[in-house]
């Protein structure tokens, strides 16, 4: 089990390589800055509450699915195009249970974890505005917990 | 009391923090009721109260949640973390 | 684009990152030989037949989903408990394809691709049956496509 | 023809490919009763015709599927990779 809020970077692959004792399925989740109009990113968080926050996600996805193991880590800090913003990993004896943790962890993540999004474009910086789409995206579980 | 601001209410506020004195406040609706009376910075950051979301000692909370034994209030948009 | 069968080890890391660029986000699924009574499993597949249904499933795959890239690997030979079997990566855009696509790969590398597990256990070697909820879970795509 | 075995066929039979002279043999289903008749290590790889998939020239067909200019025939168990 393991939550971090860091600027720094993180290696996907070591990461997974801790969670694969006692697994038979890891799966992962990266997500990365897209470019286009976006020439940055700045993440803003709540200090303390975003771990809390990061931490109750996990544990939920643990009383959900058989876990033997799950990884959030997000990023903070500006952020260049290409650059990776953060992951989950769910770890399972069983497929099916690492996807839909992974899933859930993403969905909760993005509605109910403390981050904020602004972009700088040539236009200007803006707040990215949260997506009705990942609300409901997330609410689903509600309707299945 | 502590109150905390992020992301476009802290630009707005300009302050990311300050001490707010809880004597009167029963709930948070309260408190923002407060808040926008010092001013337009405040009116600017609360004037579309359906985009703010509020947390009372780092949990999110309605605004018409008790204040009382409150020691961090903290007002932020809706998440766009992942 | 890629599709590999081999011996070695793969690095989910190295393969990811070079998934990430023009991504938004990037699913990975690596199954893991599990333990408990199996003390090595052993690989064997079908030269020539396998590249080749691999390479479909992947195509299939973008057909169905707007993904900026693939990935499949696929060991073979003898693995022990704890080491790597496989690895699928999806990368696209939007974190729904992403994830959609990966489970994909996943169920249709277990049910269309010509590789056979056989499990060394105390009591004797014996080859992993087919499991019709693998079967069942390819065919769902087939409704939806 | 070449005709190749993988898995437990491969184990029953004792080989992994072999030349068969697809003379006579119009599907399938003609070259397995040809290769039953050869004998009880054929009978032991062939017993349960519904556990044996088929690729022909490396595509899965059914046992229906005709042989003509087919140059490669695989018996192999439902695939259980990933």
């Amino acid at each position: 089990m393991a939550v971090r809020v860091q600027r720094e970077d993180f290696d996907l692959g070591a990461e997974t390589a801790a969670l694969e004792a006692g697994a038979g399925a890891v799966v992962t989740f990266t997500g990365i800055v897209r470019g286009g109009d976006v020439s940055a990113m700045t993440l803003e968080h709540y200090p303390g509450m975003t771990e809390a926050a990061l931490a109750e996600i996990e544990a939920e996805a643990r009383t959900r699915w058989p876990l033997s193991g799950a990884t959030i880590i997000h990023r903070v800090g500006r952020l260049l195009p290409g650059e990776r913003i953060m992951m989950v990993a769910a770890a399972s004896a069983h497929r099916q249970a690492a996807f839909e943790a992974a899933e859930f962890l993403m969905d909760y993540l993005k509605t109910r974890a403390p981050f904020w999004k602004k972009e700088e474009t040539g236009a200007g910086a803006r707040w990215v505005d949260a997506r009705e789409t990942d609300e409901s995206a997330a609410r689903r579980w509600a309707a299945k917990g | 009391m502590k109150v905390l601001y992020f992301a476009w209410l802290r630009e707005r506020i300009g302050e990311s923090a300050e001490e707010v004195s809880a004597e009167g406040l029963e709930t948070v609706a309260d408190l923002v009721a407060h808040l926008r009376a010092r001013g337009p910075r405040y009116e600017a950051a609360f004037e579309a109260p359906e985009a703010v979301r509020v947390a009372v000692d780092q949990k999110v909370r309605d605004w018409d949640a008790p204040l009382k034994g409150a020691g961090e209030v903290a007002f932020f948009p809706p998440m766009t973390g992942g």
